[in-house]
């Protein structure tokens, strides 16, 4: 048995604000909730939505995530679904 | 006229099913191969075709029709019409030849099934007649596309599109293996003929055709249009099948029905739709793709199924609301992952391109417009590796699609909403609300990794994107690019104007 | 139109012509015809029939019922063949196929 | 003179140096059930019944070759040619149709003649629309295009026979009505001793659902054994009647039995050559089909036995049957004394 | 007399069952590869001169578009009609796979 701490491979279902389609986005499990939002942002920001200045928010079961925590500590699991949104958006859809 | 009338004699060719006795029926016509499901076994002996033909007739007709197409070939083999052709047309036909040719092969087996396993003689014959039908799709197409091969190796996709990883022979073997081969044939019956084949064919066969004349590709034009004569009369199968399961069956001819309904809808949402609203040079688009759907499947095949007593499915309202997203989407994705695929997409979103779209949807700037812009500056400053992909865009775990379906929140608000299932500690994430219930009915048969899936399994080495364009069969000749960016060009000035966001725009 | 039906025919020369006897054919009711260059969408409302020897005035002596599938793409309504005529009808319940 | 390497024809060609003829290219792999690579048939749960009907009947059959792709009609059949070879045939069979409805030859048949019509003729179309069956279920499972489309075109030309058999049935009706020809055909079929052997091994064929084995049973065994019974034999004593339409048209037909035995033929030594243990799991199965196709003979002799003119007797029937069957099987390199002893015979 | 070969295309170039054509010192020359032989002839049909690389070779036969006058692809010699035939112009594949030919 490994340690429990061990960071695992996450993979997820991403869907960052107004783009047009999920991906694909593998984050480990010690990975911040702040990291997440920056890694989906990653492949769509300035790619297919405009860039904006604002802080990114995440949301997980419909829950916005403290961005400190760890994916782990969020309870995120292997192909969960991830929303993140920019803050001025981020009312629960 | 010595000859005999068809009508004084075909019924002896019609009736030639008798009873068996030295086997059991059930072996011969095994439930899960014939179907007859709560159907009594002798309800089909009244099973009758209203396309009627014999076997002189067909093969005098069919030797007619062949001719013609060929001689159309022969005529234009040596003209420039190919070279003349623009990319983006070309690409029209590209994903025909790889996305259909060997489709026409999966139906030699299906209409080869219900030859042998059709619950009345006439409809086994008349499947005799598919069968064949069906050999002249495959290498008509066959042999048209191996033309090209020389001028571009692209066209060898025509033969070996189905025979790779591709997502989208992934998606379209999914789909079609369960429409044309691994049914039981009353099942067959109702989603190939008749679903398929008097709805969603005429859209690719027909509709298509127009597009294809006003871009001056005669040649296809003809040999898809000559392929529908074809299907007009093998379709017919569906219908006294569908009159037979309807009478002592309704719920189940509904299901399957419906099932064949959206995953056609779905599929012809990513082939047919681009090249009607995007591949199709704007000046020469006959109507758009939502028009032709209104032409042959809202008004013609809901009128059919509804003539049957049947109802319009339970999806309706989230497909006709689709009608005028799933396709840009896909159109998106197709463009932005253009590695994975063996045409050259291009993107079509010039201004004049632009009016057209608003013009035929009027949602299409609010919901897809920003994206496009980004894409557009991106092109226009060189970014070009802002334009490909870094990761795969998930894919539904019913029809195999990217997830990319927009729906209008209570908010106002475009999204793309997650549609998750949990199955024996498993999460599905599935496109639509349409693809989730089917998939939750038939688990036991399409419970079926997708290439995210495979890709996660470890299946595909190196885990990255040339790991992923290999496990697809793309080779850098083939490999999708746009043709020439030329789209973008009309934006060229605005960039001297840094974007500023504006919030809540 | 009240239940259109009709053929849907392929773009070829004859097209003119089998319209033309089908209008011979179906004196009594309006034939509307949509051109959509590759195909042309012939429709009247609730039952068209067209016959061998209307399509032979018009086509030549030559012409056999049966060569019309050839540019018969695709059609609305039911369909029954014949020797002699091919018509395309609205039902609102299938009574079975006629031999 | 370009330097680059242009692509000619279907890279699934690999590499050759041989411009593939129109059939190679219209025919080769076109089934994507069989793309290497697969882990399934289907794309579909592994466990689902078609997969696992398709791993036991096609995949795991016990006739084996490394690939059957290689595997070519001797006709080179494609849809164009096989169109246009029966529009030729079945204008000629027209021509003979009309040749004789205008002489009114069928009332000039013998009454005993007609009899042996109604009995061996008219119900064939039952016997012969089973093995279309069997056929169309050969092209459905078989485990390459090449063999799918030939097996195709076989049950058309099947539709073909049935249906000029159909057509002279009703003739016949009309011209000697009282014969009970057009209306007992399905009795005849399923009552008469004389039909009943044939009725057992078409009925058996039909759940032979191994690929290969329904293969030998119907086109190396039955069909070549009968189709000396109801072609060649029957035309041949048609003659000998002054039934000449029947004698013609039994030749035109015969072409299209002679086009399936080389394919088939061609087909059954490919897998030998392809993997000489083969010959022991056809020798199998022809044995066993043998056994059935001489008992439906043996019962049909005596109906053709009863002519009233130029009759054979019961063992002519059977010893001539027996030698059109081994005429193909040595062309398959299956005969009776093979150059190479085979083991285990 | 000797030969005056002239390197004409690559035997790669020509698969077995195709045809081509090609100019060697200002000739137009018709080069088909018969079962892995190479044949080269004076790319003009006797008929009228049209030019026989428009027209098809299925292996065997070497048909002209213009007015289906065939040939046998071996030989050169008319087939319909037999009156006539192409001129032949020595022909060579050397060791390194190059097609040389001799229109002098």
């Amino acid at each position: 048995m490994t340690a429990a701490a061990e960071p695992q491979l996450v993979p997820l279902n991403a869907i960052f604000a107004e783009d047009f389609v999920q991906i694909l986005v593998p984050v480990m499990s010690n990975n911040t909730v702040a990291e997440l939002g920056e890694a989906i942002a990653h492949h769509v920001e300035g790619r297919r939505v405009p860039k904006r200045d604002l802080p990114k928010v995440v949301f997980h079961d419909g829950k916005r995530l403290d961005p400190s925590i760890t994916v782990a500590e969020a309870g995120i699991g292997p192909l969960d679904h991830i929303r993140v949104e920019y803050s001025d958006d981020s009312r629960e859809i | 006229m010595t000859l005999l009338k068809r009508e004084e004699w075909q019924h002896l060719v019609r009736e030639v099913d008798w009873t068996l006795s030295y086997v059991d029926d059930e072996a011969v016509y095994p439930e899960w191969m014939s179907g007859t499901g709560k159907v009594p076994r002798e309800a089909w002996a009244k099973w009758e075709e209203d396309y009627k033909v014999s076997y002189p007739e067909y093969v005098a007709t069919q030797r007619e029709k062949e001719s013609s197409a060929y001689a159309v070939k022969a005529a234009l083999q040596r003209s420039t019409a190919w070279e003349n052709l623009s990319e983006g047309w070309k690409s029209s036909t590209k994903m025909h030849f790889g996305g259909v040719t060997l489709v026409e092969s999966e139906a030699v087996l299906a209409e080869l099934k219900m030859a042998r396993f059709g619950l009345n003689g006439s409809w086994r014959n008349m499947a005799v007649f598919g069968a064949l039908d069906e050999i002249r799709h495959a290498q008509i197409t066959l042999f048209f596309g191996h033309e090209f091969v020389g001028k571009d190796p692209q066209y060898d996709w025509t033969q070996k599109m189905f025979h790779t990883n591709d997502w989208v022979a992934v998606s379209l073997r999914n789909l079609f293996d369960g429409m044309m081969v691994t049914s039981n044939v009353v099942d067959i019956a109702i989603q190939l003929p008749l679903t398929f084949e008097t709805g969603f064919t005429n859209l690719q066969f027909v509709a298509l055709s127009a597009d294809a004349l006003e871009s001056g590709d005669v040649n296809f034009a003809n040999m898809i249009s000559s392929i529908q004569t074809d299907e007009a009369r093998h379709a017919q199968q569906g219908g006294p099948t569908l009159e037979i399961l309807v009478e002592h069956d309704p719920v189940r001819a509904q299901w399957v029905i419906d099932k064949a309904f959206w995953g056609s809808a779905r599929a012809f949402a990513a082939l047919t739709g681009p090249a009607m609203d995007y591949y199709t040079p704007v000046e020469h688009r006959k109507q758009s793709y939502r028009e032709f759907m209104e032409e042959w499947i809202i008004d013609q095949f809901v009128r059919t199924i509804e003539d049957y007593g049947l109802k319009k499915p339970w999806f309706w309202d989230e497909f006709m609301k689709g009608l005028d997203t799933w396709h840009h989407a896909l159109h998106m994705g197709l463009w932005y992952w253009r590695p994975t695929l063996w045409w050259k997409p291009t993107a079509a979103v010039s201004k004049d391109d632009r009016d057209w779209l608003r013009e035929k949807y009027p949602n299409w700037e609010k919901v897809y417009g920003d994206k496009w812009d980004v894409i557009i500056d991106n092109v226009n400053r060189g970014d070009m590796e802002l334009t490909l992909p870094e990761t795969l865009p998930w894919l539904c775990s019913m029809c195999h699609l990217p997830c990319c379906v927009a729906t209008l929140g209570y908010d106002n608000r475009w999204r793309v909403r997650d549609y998750p299932l949990k199955h024996n500690g498993v999460t599905y994430h599935f496109c639509t609300a349409g693809c989730r219930q089917i998939w939750w009915k038939d688990r036991d048969n399409l419970n079926h990794p997708t290439v995210i899936d495979r890709f996660l399994a470890g299946e595909i080495q190196p885990m990255d994107v040339g790991g992923i364009l290999g496990y697809m069969g793309l080779t850098p000749d083939v490999m999708g690019d746009d043709p020439d960016y030329s789209w973008a060009a009309d934006y060229k000035d605005r960039l001297i104007v840094p974007r500023v966001p504006v919030a809540g725009a | 139109m009240d239940h259109p039906v009709g053929p849907v025919l392929r773009m070829c020369d004859e097209v003119e012509s089998v319209v033309a006897a089908i209008r011979d054919d179906n004196p009594d009711i309006d034939i509307d015809v949509v051109d959509r260059g590759s195909y042309v969408r012939v429709q009247g409302p609730g039952r068209v029939r067209v016959t061998e020897a209307s399509l032979q005035r018009h086509l030549g002596p030559a012409f056999e019922l049966r060569s019309l599938q050839t540019m018969l793409s695709s059609f609305a309504g039911r369909i029954h063949t014949s020797s002699d005529e091919i018509s395309w009808e609205w039902a609102t319940k299938r009574e079975g196929a006629r031999a | 003179m370009t330097t680059a390497k242009r692509r000619r024809t279907w890279s699934a060609f690999g590499e050759t140096r041989r411009v593939p003829s129109e059939y190679e290219v219209m025919t080769h792999e076109t089934n994507w059930t069989l793309r290497a690579g697969r882990k399934v048939p289907f794309e579909q749960n592994p466990s689902s019944p078609a997969n696992l009907w398709f791993l036991t009947y096609r995949e795991g059959s016990p006739l084996k070759v490394d690939d059957w792709n290689a595997f070519r009609d001797p006709d080179q059949l494609t849809y164009r040619t096989y169109v246009g070879l029966q529009d030729d045939e079945e204008t000629k069979a027209e021509g003979l149709l009309t040749q004789y409805a205008e002489a009114g030859a069928d009332a000039t048949l013998s009454e005993g003649w007609v009899s042996v019509l109604g009995r061996l003729f008219a119900p064939a179309r039952y016997p012969l629309h089973g093995a279309q069956q069997v056929q169309a279920y050969i092209g459905h499972i078989a485990p390459s295009s090449y063999i799918t489309n030939a097996s195709a075109f076989a049950t058309a030309d099947l539709l073909r026979r049935v249906t000029r058999i159909a057509y002279r049935t009703r003739e016949l009706q009309l011209a000697r009505p009282g014969s009970g020809i057009g209306e007992r055909e399905r009795v005849i079929w399923e009552d008469d001793p004389a039909w009943q052997g044939a009725r057992k091994a078409v009925e058996t064929a039909l759940i032979a659902y191994d690929w290969a084995e329904a293969f030998t049973a119907i086109d190396l065994v039955l069909l070549p054994t009968l189709d000396d019974v109801l072609l060649t034999q029957f035309g041949a004593v048609a003659r000998a009647n002054g039934d000449e339409l029947a004698w013609h048209l039994s030749s035109l037909l015969a072409a299209d039995a002679r086009r399936r035995e080389r394919w088939s033929a061609a087909l059954a030594a490919f897998a030998i050559d392809q993997r000489p243990g083969n010959i022991d799991v056809l020798r199998k199965w022809i044995d066993r089909w043998s056994v059935r196709a001489d008992e439906a003979v043996a019962a049909l002799a005596p109906a053709l036995a009863s002519a009233p003119q130029g009759a054979p007797s019961v063992d002519d029937v059977l010893d001539s049957a027996r030698a059109a069957r081994a005429r193909v099987l040595d062309a398959a390199g299956l005969g009776l004394h093979p150059a190479v002893p085979a083991a285990g015979v | 007399m000797t030969a005056n070969w002239v390197p004409a295309l690559e035997l790669d170039e020509l698969w077995e069952g195709e045809m081509t054509a090609v100019t060697v010192g200002g000739t137009s020359v018709l080069l088909v590869n018969v079962d892995g032989d190479v044949r080269a002839y004076r790319n003009r049909c006797p008929h009228q001169e049209w030019a026989l690389d428009e027209g098809d070779f299925d292996g065997e036969i070497i048909t002209c578009s213009r007015h289906l006058w065939e040939f046998d692809a071996r030989s050169g010699a008319g087939r319909n009609p037999a009156t006539c035939s192409l001129s032949v112009f020595p022909c060579r594949v050397d060791e390194v796979g190059m097609i040389h030919v001799d229109v002098r």
